[in-house]
């Protein structure tokens, strides 16, 4: 089997989209945010309970890809409790990883979690497909217009 | 008695894979499959050597130049007018519009054609198979008009229920736009039919024959409809050009689309008048050695005998068709009687963009998505298929390595 | 030190006609002489190889494919974008905005950006030197819309009154539409300043590119221009393929042009919405083998020192023009400070295409006629002239055989 | 000098167009006709005194080339007199002749002295030029709408 093929469809990966974590709507969501991928026809709803700049609870709902599914499953699990700062920078650094760039702010254990999502890199049609939910949850946190990965 | 033997045993089509220098290639160190060819079929030498020896021997603007050059670009831009006359049988070369795509041929009706002849509460007849290239354009009308869009819906099988259709068709149709085969089902739609009846009615309809006219041979006298839109680059030809073939007394009444040079009669600073059709319709420089290139695409596909093609297409489907009966976990979309060499599928557990990614690294290039349908998606309650297009180009083997591929899809993808 | 020597002594430029396989060919037994690059120029080799590299090893229909040609194409096809931008200077790709041409880079600004915004009475400001493309789309706005076109004249030089445009801007004007150079007069008009004073009251400007581009550097940024149309074919590039620059907020919002694939964001039986710009704006299958021949083609002009590109044609013009001195039947139109290098004249007693039918038994062509600019012929009192046009691979040889071809003319003509 | 250029423009042709016969408007005129060819923007009207089905009076105007300034002035010349269906004849006969095709129907003295535009045909951009009027002339007969050569 091909390498870079093992490598994007990791056990990991392919767990999270099939096992969601966070999956479903929340009740008192203070964010929300709905993402698309009109190219391949993906779709994410977020919802963040945020509480004293802390994102206290999140939720995710969608349809789409392996790829999609499992990094929106991940992000949901890593982001759950850490203050919106932190978020941000995970979401910088995520970004980084899966574009194959620089990822150097993002460290330790965050770098090792998130490792599972760095074949994406190798795919660069796929790239999209990994940051919708992370663009997703960025639109949610800044007020929730639509984003979309055209 | 030739004739006679020749139909009880048609010709064996070899595919003339040499013609396509890129079918040699290697993808990820796997020989290239390329089964996307609804998309964009890949251009076979004859129509990249037409173009350069063109641009090297021949080249100029058209139309206005006296000069040696600009006669001969002139001449060679009509003659690839009169090759696509002939390609569909028109009456005469001048009922032939070039433009940059299928996409803008739909477009220079909906504009030119329609828009100044609806009104609030008339109505568009289409099908929920169409792509968006023969929807948004009337749903352009709808936004700005007030134009209605009545949807008729295809069987469970993806084929048209002309019946249907033609209950659609009421006293405010002004058009009934209609593929004349689908993109995703594959479904070759009841033309001549279509027409007979729209026509019984009074209603014109146009066709949308970008994937039509390239797996059969097309008699737009002889199905008698009004506009039939085709694109180059899916007929092996060049990017950059479409046509538009419009029956000779609507193409006098349509009013100019873009406005600029080779499509005026004479221009004041208070007026201006239009040149006749089809220069009116062409406005600035047309896409000249593409023209060259379409005209060699169409020469390069009427050298074989269309009809073997047909069989050798129907053979490649029938093989895939037969060969994913055994993958339960697939289903396929679209299975009319007569339809093209378009295998649609969506697989349950497995999204269409993870499986186009794994046949990808086997080197076999499928589309995954909605193919620009996203209604007929809808239809089906998917968001995605994976659609397998087969050319004169493909083989056998070919088929072979997309069911291997699929196989292998399955293994990564749900263990 | 260096630096210096450079501009005291220009780089002489050699003619690159090696890179131009028709430049050497024969026409009625006479070396060709080309003169009618303002119609369209010829193409160097390395733009027709790199489009026969691409159709050979990467092509595939773009953006809606997972597999690898489809991703090496849209790469192909967004970098043609980024080489666009970066020949333009704009701020960013998406400012680019690919079409078939100039002609339709000028009609989306017409159908997308001013048709939604104008209303009857509402005035657009052009000059009597534009061309039938930078005319005709404001017509249809007059015909369909009650638009007011105003006329700005141009000096009996050819040269345009800034002050004289400016004047003509009022509280009804919704666009200024001016060509960056004339394709008659070789005008070069001061662009920076029309849109500076054009901005002072509000009004956006929409400059026509398509010969302006061909001959010096563009800076739209440095202009502060908000259209720029500009086609491939003059740009020594393949047919079938333009451009438009549009700044960023005037793209978003234009409401669409064409319907079709690729510009929408979602497409349902009752609704539409659309993609961001500049996608919004390519519906259907783009030029994608001609965007790889026009990035060529902009590589190929860039790798020349420009400068000394153009004073090599401003050499062949300066030849041309005192050599036609002594013909005291000819009269030159256009002779503006600054203009590029195209020779427009009429001649007393003999008819333009007498003239260049005569000239093009002798290998030279050159155009004859109103060159898609009738307001301008009547403003200079002509119905047609005769246009010799120069481009970096002319030489002044070829300008020698030009005035003897005149010289020909005349003999044949009023013996 | 050229072959062709000699027989194109000769003599005859030259002086057609320096000193058109009939040019001018026509006082009474039955029928009359306007061309244009907006490749070149050659005009040229033309006006016909027609009386019990013959061309009692032909008159010309125009601007443009020599070729469709000395094919308008020798169309006047020779069709002046003749009967109605005389001069369709010969007009399908020059149609013949310009565009190098059979113009077997053209014969005796008509041939003779339409011969001088035969070198017409050799130039295949120019053949507008020298139809122009005559394709004016029939429309003038038919009833005047406005003739084109694109
Ligand atoms: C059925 C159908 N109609 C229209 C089109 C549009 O053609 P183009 O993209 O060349 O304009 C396509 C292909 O994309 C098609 O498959
Ligand atoms: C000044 C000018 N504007 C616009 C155009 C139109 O360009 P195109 O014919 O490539 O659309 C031309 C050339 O024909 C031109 O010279």
């Amino acid at each position: 089997m091909n390498d870079d093929l093992r490598e994007l469809y990791q056990e990991v990966i392919l767990d999270h989209s099939r096992h969601p974590r966070h999956f479903g709507a929340l009740a008192g969501a203070t964010h929300s945010g709905q993402g698309y991928n009109p190219l391949c026809g993906d779709r994410v709803a977020v919802y963040l309970a945020v509480d004293g700049g802390r994102i206290a609870d999140i939720k995710f709902e969608g349809k789409g890809c392996a790829i999609s599914q499992a990094s929106a499953s991940l992000m949901t699990d890593m982001l759950v409790g850490r203050t919106i700062a932190e978020a941000e920078k995970l979401m910088g650094g995520f970004l980084h990883l899966v574009k194959g760039e620089d990822a150097a702010d993002l460290q330790g254990d965050d770098r090792e979690r998130l490792n599972v999502m760095a074949g994406v890199s190798a795919f660069p049609m796929r790239v999209k497909c990994a940051t919708l939910a992370w663009h997703t949850m960025k639109s949610a946190l800044e007020g929730g217009a639509a984003a979309k990965t055209e | 008695m030739m004739a006679q033997l020749k139909q009880v045993r048609p010709t064996v089509f070899e595919p003339p894979r040499a013609d396509f220098e890129i079918l040699s290639r290697a993808i990820y160190g796997k020989p290239l499959v390329y089964l996307d060819s609804a998309a964009s079929a890949q251009k076979p030498r004859q129509v990249v050597d037409a173009m350069n020896a063109f641009a090297a021997n021949d080249y100029a603007n058209v139309h206005r130049g006296v000069h040696y050059l600009s006669a001969a670009a002139t001449q060679a831009y009509e003659a690839a007018r009169g090759t696509m006359q002939r390609f569909l049988n028109a009456a005469q070369a001048d009922e032939i519009v070039f433009t940059k795509g299928g996409t803008e041929a739909i477009n220079l009706v909906a504009y030119s054609w329609l828009a100044p002849r609806i009104r609030a509460g008339d109505e568009i007849v289409l099908t929920v198979m169409e792509h968006h290239s023969n929807i948004v354009p009337w749903h352009f009308l709808r936004e700005r008009q007030g134009a209605v869009l009545c949807w008729v819906d295809v069987r469970d099988d993806g084929s048209l229920d002309a019946d249907a259709l033609d209950a659609a068709i009421g006293a405010k149709t002004k058009l009934v736009a209609v593929a004349h085969m689908s993109n995703v089902l594959g479904t070759v739609t009841p033309l001549k039919d279509i027409v007979a009846r729209a026509h019984a009615k009074g209603v014109p309809v146009l066709a949308d024959g970008c994937q039509g006219a390239v797996h059969a041979t097309v008699d737009v006298r002889g199905l008698d409809v009004d506009f039939y839109a085709l694109t180059g680059h899916k007929l092996y030809g060049p990017t950059g050009i479409g046509a538009l073939y419009a029956k000779r007394a609507h193409l006098e009444a349509m009013r100019p689309f873009n406005g600029g040079g080779e499509m005026i009669r004479e221009v004041t600073r208070d007026f201006v008048t239009y040149a006749d059709p089809p220069a009116r319709f062409e406005a600035g420089t047309p896409p000249i050695i593409e023209s060259v290139g379409l005209a060699a695409a169409l020469d390069y596909v009427s050298s074989f005998d269309r009809n073997a093609v047909k069989a050798h297409e129907a053979a490649l489907y029938s093989h895939a068709r037969e060969a994913v009966r055994e993958f339960d976990w697939l289903r396929v979309i679209g299975d009319a009687a007569g339809k093209g060499a378009i295998l649609s599928f969506e697989s349950a557990g497995m999204h269409a963009h993870d499986v186009a990614t794994v046949l990808d690294r086997e080197g076999v290039a499928v589309r995954a998505g909605h193919h620009c349908a996203q209604p007929l998606m809808e239809r089906y309650g998917v968001a995605s298929t994976i659609r397998a297009s087969f050319a004169l180009y493909n083989t056998r083997e070919e088929v072979d390595a997309l069911i291997e591929g699929l196989h292998k899809a399955r293994k990564i993808l749900t263990r």
